[in-house]
């Protein structure tokens, strides 16, 4: 790939194929709400360079490349004021139209007469991409299984036997979990660290038995004969629950007892 | 609605549903404007029996609504379905149980948002149905997700009395350590292409 | 067996399975003593097609086998089983996807070329996933980069048999011949690489 700096973009614009660069710039403000949405739009350079050129209805095989080069570059410039992170796929593409612009602007010699026209490979680019674009919506068009038609779900009457289960080893989930842990960032596998299974295991069982239109009275939550240990750890589940709003706890004045309800359901 | 399309669109959402369906529920799959009364749809109801007649499967009216069963007497045949050897559980499936296991109780879109990528209902109604997970509750934001936990039947599988009896973080990490006898292939980080095949070639192997 | 009975048979197998199911699927679900043989098997189901023209739903063959779905018609009613609208796929997702049905064999790398973007690890797991893709096998470059297919899921899925039912790649215009007038330069060599192009993309059209 060739490496011009884009500011090779800003050489004044070329007569193309005897004609002159035409149309003035359109109007190309766009708020910067409304830009990130509409980059969200582009699946690329090649699909950006592709709207520039339909838009206004430009001839795939003769780009004025003067003109889409110079638009191309104020959505760049655009882009890089709001959002920092730009793929670096459009630089590299701003370079290649800075570039591809420049050769047209030399004069052909006859020594350069077997050379190919500077565009035809960014436009054979471009066809390529168009059509996958083109076969993309194809695709989704298909009639598919769950939007445009469902499988027979009849129920199956059939003998009373064992349906066999696949067997899992318990270092399976193990080694399941390890990978998660090596794709997930560290933060995520620091926070799971911090927990310990009991307090998670705890939490399950009380939101089981929580409901929330009866109340659970909270020294029930403990059981004495679990120890220290036993109790901190309810205690811990507990707050997790309130943290995590999933929980009430409810008190009616200071010194009665205290009840714990699951967390109200806003609707319902 | 016509009398014949309303009998159609009734086989349609009868074939695919996943549960018997009362009266009071079918007249809810259908608009104002598809003008339709519940007795219109008991009618359709009574040619769709007729015409099942000479069929395999037969419209049965249970407690909880209307549903298509297979009949009886094919049901030696419609056996073999479950005959065929015990598949391997997916890549996906033992991610999504491991994630229950160690972060409960955590919703669909928790799990989701670790594993990177959307967990299929699929998954989620097999562990279910193999009672591994329930739903513990419902968590307090918008649209009120489902919270899922492992089950005692879980620990009875596994011969665990209690979940801290899983292998604690660290570990996990000596995975090798832990289960000599299985041999794994070095897992360090520079092994990262070679994990990602195995990945691969578990995954496939469902 | 009676052709009706075998009629009838199949009609309870394939509503109440899983997945499709082809002629030599099927015939396993019969005991020798049934006497049943693939050609029973085909008529019968050609009778079941012609029966169930009349019905909300209807017998299909994709590239793994038969199967029962409902018609297309009824979709706006039969989908309000389910409260969650149809997931809509991403522009990235289906772009990668018909880069993998129409050039496979094809690896990241050149989907990433063709696409002028990087392609997410996340939309190669979730086709992975979902089934419709797999390795196929390692381009002989240097790190062996995986090699990309389609599945026979993926055919099932979108209802097609083979791949030769997907609708044709737009045709890629010419630049040169369109405008001889420019005639920038000797036609040749291009011309040859050109069409070499253009036969490389049709058979992997195949």
């Amino acid at each position: 790939m060739h490496s011009h700096p884009p500011k090779q973009a800003e050489l004044p614009f070329a007569i193309v194929e005897g004609k002159p660069v035409s149309t003035p710039p359109e109007d190309l403000y766009i708020p910067p709400q409304a830009l990130e949405v509409f980059l969200d739009t582009f699946e690329g350079p090649l699909d950006l360079l592709l709207y520039l050129i339909k838009r206004q209805n430009l001839d795939i095989l003769d780009i004025p490349i003067a003109e889409v080069t110079r638009q191309y570059m104020e959505y760049v410039e655009m882009m890089r004021t709001i959002k920092l992170d730009l793929a670096a796929e459009y630089l590299v593409m701003a370079a290649l139209l800075a570039e591809i612009k420049s050769r047209m602007l030399l004069p052909r010699h006859e020594e350069t007469e077997d050379e190919d026209d500077p565009r035809a490979e960014l436009v054979r680019r471009l066809q390529e991409y168009e059509r996958f674009k083109q076969a993309a919506e194809n695709i989704d068009e298909l009639p598919r299984d769950r939007r445009d038609h469902w499988s027979s779900n009849v129920e199956a009457v059939r003998e009373q036997k064992e349906t066999p289960q696949p067997d899992v080893e318990l270092h399976e989930i193990l080694l399941a979990f390890k990978d998660i842990l090596m794709r997930a960032d560290m933060s995520i596998s620091h926070e799971i660290q911090r927990e310990s299974l009991s307090v998670r295991e705890r939490m399950s069982n009380m939101l089981a038995l929580l409901k929330t239109d009866s109340f659970v009275e909270f020294h029930s939550l403990f059981t004495l004969e679990e120890g220290r240990m036993g109790v901190v750890v309810t205690m811990i589940a507990l707050l997790e629950l309130l943290k995590e709003k999933l929980a009430d706890i409810v008190q009616s004045e200071p010194y009665a007892p205290i009840y714990i309800q699951a967390a109200q359901q806003a609707t319902d | 609605m016509q009398a014949e399309q309303l009998k159609k669109t009734l086989d349609a959402i009868l074939l695919s549903a996943e549960k018997p369906l009362p009266v009071d529920k079918l007249i809810q799959y259908f608009r104002p404007e598809d003008v339709v009364n519940s007795n219109d749809i008991r009618e359709a109801l009574t040619t769709l029996e007729e015409e099942t007649r000479e069929r395999g499967f037969e419209l049965v009216r249970t407690a909880s609504g209307y549903r298509y069963k297979t009949r009886e007497e094919y049901k030696q045949w419609v056996s073999r379905h479950w005959e065929e050897k015990p598949k391997k559980y997916s890549r996906a499936l033992l991610e999504t149980l491991a994630l229950i296991v160690y972060r409960q109780p955590i919703t669909r879109a928790e799990i989701e948002e670790i594993r990177g990528v959307a967990v299929s209902s699929h998954i989620i109604k097999t562990l279910q149905e193999r009672e591994w997970i329930r739903i513990i509750g419902h968590k307090e934001v918008p649209g009120k997700p489902a919270m899922f936990g492992t089950t005692r039947q879980f620990l009875d599988y596994f011969n665990l009395k209690t979940l801290n009896e899983m292998p604690p973080l660290a570990e996990i990490q000596d995975i090798d350590k832990l289960y000599p006898e299985l041999d794994f292939k070095p897992q360090n980080n520079e092994d990262n292409k070679e994990q990602e095949e195995q990945q691969n070639s578990r995954a496939s192997e469902q």
